[in-house]
């Protein structure tokens, strides 16, 4: 076991690729041993996952070196500085590798059913689990250059799956707008990562950080990081591509990008905070980072108002939720390096931005399933198309009200929890920030109601008299998500003192991410 | 031409922040080369290979290259997938 | 295409392949490698597609068959990659074993192919994958324009 | 040989540009082809064989001929 938990950082990237590779072949044997190993394959994966997360917030920092003599000799023998690649799982990254395990292991079973009758399966697999194995590898990771990898690697398959659909003309529009978007934010990061390899010859994060002069070069490589990753996760002013994609792409699909976009969150977290730490001017930094969230608040909320398409609304509403997120890590942001401030609201502030990470995932997948499963049944997106679905849908109507209540941050479900937090803190911070995103709440919930209102309830159509509810497994899948959202939103606690506040505790703690890869120099 | 614009700001903050860091680098060829020089010192022995540019591609960085091969072959897969259908109807 | 261009390209291909096989086996020795000798070999078949036209070639060469050894060939890597696993991923465990185990001395060298440990083999499986996802995407694409034989 | 280290970069930045200008999108490709040959010999003379071989494969075959089977599907001009 102790050797497992030892190997599991590279095991969970290593046995999605290697499974990812394996879909071809055996898919073109049988479909159904490919559907079983698939799922094994992941589920194996998910408790490697819980696994590792485990052993990393009751013990410390977990390192592996890839090729060198023993997994904890970062630095060789006659080396000052890390040669070669090391994954570094800390609190944070554990807590995404929990997030990323879920959403995939839902997303594969709810797609086994949905796309049952769709052609080019075993392609779509395969970039499925490719797509998983890049957000592990993206949060895994401790090497600048390999998270640029594992990001195109996301990207990549990531564009190709929205395009999956291809008798539809906006899904291939959807998918090539993703790799634009992916590619000048890819070039983007390879080229600041360029720079601060010309400046001190290194690609580790942690022996970065440690050397790390805050020169006029790292400054531009600073911008040019944030901006990308800004593009990545969907930040206001580069949200354009985000409704478009996340509207056409297969009902999992949705899921799984939102996961991605907080993959890039991670990764500006981890430049913000573990690269440049310290160093930074954190207030400047810091209200960047509040003032793209508050943007992302708005035209998200106000977007979304304005929508008659069920998926394209949700989009927008994720973006105003990753608005929150933005504003709760900001403010952390800005009072890092005052200890008085980050103990009486900065941590706090971390705390709810991270536990809505998690909660984000969550209520926006279950959204995006459900949505997919009327799009299953009734083969529209067209708001003004539904109407009295929830007569013969009972199941999918409440599971939908259900994701758009935890959304809009009642009182029992996990948004709640995690919304609270973040007012909380805020508010000690600037009250306008907390004014601003109460009125977004409630607009956020008058823009569900009206959804839900409008497509479940009323005269049953007759067109739709004999539509049935989706197949189990979608029904399933969906259920595992809002078990999820209630359970969240029950035992707030339990969560926040078992992944959340060590999550936290590593994004600010600098020194012992640093400490894992240079401990070995006296 | 709102647009136009839009697109000649991004360009010019690029130019401008590639031609800043052109100048803010350190000379070409002076880099303080600190993990470099370990691996031209001791890439023979450890990886076994006298093409040292291959030791770094498949021993030292391996991994980096394991994920330019998956980027390949996710590329392939998308490119395969989104070709399908239409494939497919042309062919009946 | 006219006679001359497919004679001249049934010719060339060999030596291309030839050319490609001994960048990718030398990988470890000179410059070169999977990346490079599996993209020299693709650029062989993308001349044999354009000189005889994708119709022909579909005769014998499917996608399928191509996609199933770029999965081989990511599988090798990825295998050899898991064989280190007693001591580390991707470890070089075949540094001084049988199998290509010679360690070169050190400094400038002729070189010798029995060297390199896990190098050569990685070298294959890249090559193999490079070639054959590549030739993939150009033949499904150029049979998704349009079948017939290139006119210009 | 100093020269050639002058005249390679600005041969390269005149095909770039040509690319980018040029309506007739045969033409571009096949200038992008002269491109990545040149590229090609950039890398050898800065000591870099390795990416030079995988460049005059990748950039100057299979892109070139991906992109003029994409033409051929398409439009030809601009």
């Amino acid at each position: 076991m102790s050797t497992l938990i030892a190997h599991s950082s590279i095991l969970i990237i290593a046995v999605t690729l290697a499974t990812a590779f394996l879909t071809p072949l055996v898919g073109i044997a049988s479909k159904r041993a490919r559907n079983t190993l698939i799922v094994l394959a992941l589920a194996f994966v998910a408790f490697l996952v819980v696994a590792l997360a485990r052993d990393v917030m009751l013990n410390q920092i977990h390192v592996y070196t890839l090729g060198a003599a023993a997994p904890d000799l970062t630095i060789p023998g006659g080396a000052i500085v890390p040669v070669r690649i090391i994954l570094e799982v800390d609190g944070l990254s554990a807590f995404m590798g929990i997030v990323i395990a879920i959403v995939s292991l839902v997303a594969v079973i709810y797609s086994m059913s949905a796309l049952k009758t769709e052609t080019g399966q075993n392609g779509f697999y395969t970039l499925l689990l490719l797509m998983a194995a890049g957000m592990f590898g993206m949060v895994f990771t401790g090497d600048l250059f390999n998270l640029f990898v594992f990001l195109e690697i996301t990207s990549i398959s990531g564009a190709a799956l929205i395009a999956f659909r291809t008798k539809f003309a906006d899904s291939q529009e959807g998918g090539f707008k993703y790799i634009v978007v992916s590619a000048v934010a890819s070039l983007m990061i390879l080229f600041a990562i360029g720079l601060l390899y010309s400046q001190y010859n290194l690609l580790n994060i942690g022996a970065l950080a440690a050397t790390m002069e805050y020169t006029m070069l790292d400054r531009i490589a600073l911008v040019i990081l944030m901006s990308a990753f800004v593009m990545k996760l969907g930040g206001v002013p580069l949200h354009m591509w985000l409704s478009d994609t996340y509207s056409v792409a297969p009902a999992s699909i949705p899921a799984l990008l939102i996961v991605a976009s907080q993959a890039s969150l991670y990764a500006l977290l981890r430049t913000s905070f573990t690269l440049y730490g310290v160093t930074l001017d954190q207030s400047v930094a810091g209200w960047i980072i509040i003032i793209v969230g508050l943007l992302s608040m708005f035209v998200g909320v106000t977007m979304a108002i304005l929508q008659t398409d069920i998926t394209r609304l949700i989009a927008y509403n994720c973006v105003c939720e990753s608005g929150f997120m933005l504003v709760g890590l900001g403010v952390g942001l800005a009072v890092l390096a005052d200890p008085g401030a980050l103990d009486a609201f900065g941590t706090m502030a971390m705390n709810g931005a991270v536990f809505h990470m998690i909660n984000h995932a969550l209520f926006e997948g279950l959204l995006f399933l459900v949505a997919g499963a009327i799009f299953y049944r009734i083969g529209t997106r067209d708001l003004n198309q539904m109407c009295g679905l929830g007569h013969t849908m009972k199941l999918t109507s409440v599971l939908f009200l259900l994701g758009a209540l935890a959304s809009a941050g009642i009182p029992p479900f996990n948004g709640f929890a995690s919304k609270i937090l973040i007012y909380e803190s805020v508010y000690q911070f600037n009250p306008i920030l907390t004014m601003i995103g109460i009125l977004v709440s409630i607009l956020t919930l008058a823009v569900f109601m009206k959804v839900f209102f409008s497509a479940f309830t009323g005269a049953s159509l007759p067109r739709y008299r004999d539509v049935r509810e989706v197949p189990r497994p979608m029904v399933a899948a969906m259920i595992v998500l809002a078990a999820g959202i209630i359970f969240f939103g029950l035992f707030p606690g339990l969560v926040l003192d078992w992944i959340v506040q060590p999550a936290t505790d590593a994004l600010v703690n600098q020194g012992a991410y640093i400490d894992a890869i240079m401990g070995a120099v006296p | 031409m709102r647009q136009f614009f839009g697109w000649l700001s991004l360009v010019v903050l690029m130019v401008f922040l590639v031609i800043g860091a052109l100048f803010i680098m350190r000379p070409f060829g002076e880099p303080p080369s600190v993990m470099d020089d370990y691996i031209i010192d001791n890439a023979q022995e450890e990886a076994a290979s006298n093409n040292v540019v291959a030791a770094v591609l498949f021993d030292y960085r391996g991994f980096d290259t394991l994920g330019e091969a998956t980027v390949l072959f996710a590329a392939v897969t998308g490119a395969l997938l989104v070709l399908r259908a239409s494939h497919k109807k042309e062919e009946t | 295409m006219s006679k001359i261009v497919r004679t001249v390209a049934n010719q060339l291909i060999l030596f291309v392949v030839i050319f490609g096989l001994y960048v990718i086996i030398q990988g470890h020795v000179t410059p070169g490698g999977g990346f490079q000798g599996g993209a020299i070999i693709a650029s062989g078949a993308v001349l044999l597609i354009v000189a005889s036209g994708s119709q022909e070639i579909k005769t014998w060469l499917r996608e399928r068959r191509l996609s199933v050894v770029e999965s081989s060939g990511a599988l090798l890597f990825i295998l050899l990659a898991f064989a280190g696993i007693g001591t580390v991923f991707f470890f070089n465990f075949l540094v001084g074993s049988r199998l290509f185990g010679g360690i070169p001395s050190v400094g400038p060298n002729p070189g010798d192919v029995w060297t390199g440990g896990v190098i050569p083999l990685m070298n294959l499986g890249v090559g193999l994958k490079v070639m054959a996802g590549l030739s993939a995407v150009v033949l499904a694409l150029a049979l998704f324009s349009g079948g017939e034989e290139l006119e210009e | 040989m100093g020269a050639l280290y002058i005249i390679l970069p600005l041969a390269l930045i005149a095909c770039a540009v040509f690319v980018a200008v040029c309506r007739d999108l045969l033409y571009a490709v096949v200038v992008l082809a002269v491109l990545s040959l040149l590229l090609a010999f950039q890398f050898y003379l800065l000591k870099a064989p390795d990416v030079a071989i995988a460049e005059a494969g990748i950039g100057a075959a299979v892109t070139t001929a991906i992109f003029i089977i994409c033409i051929r599907a398409t439009e030809r001009r601009e």
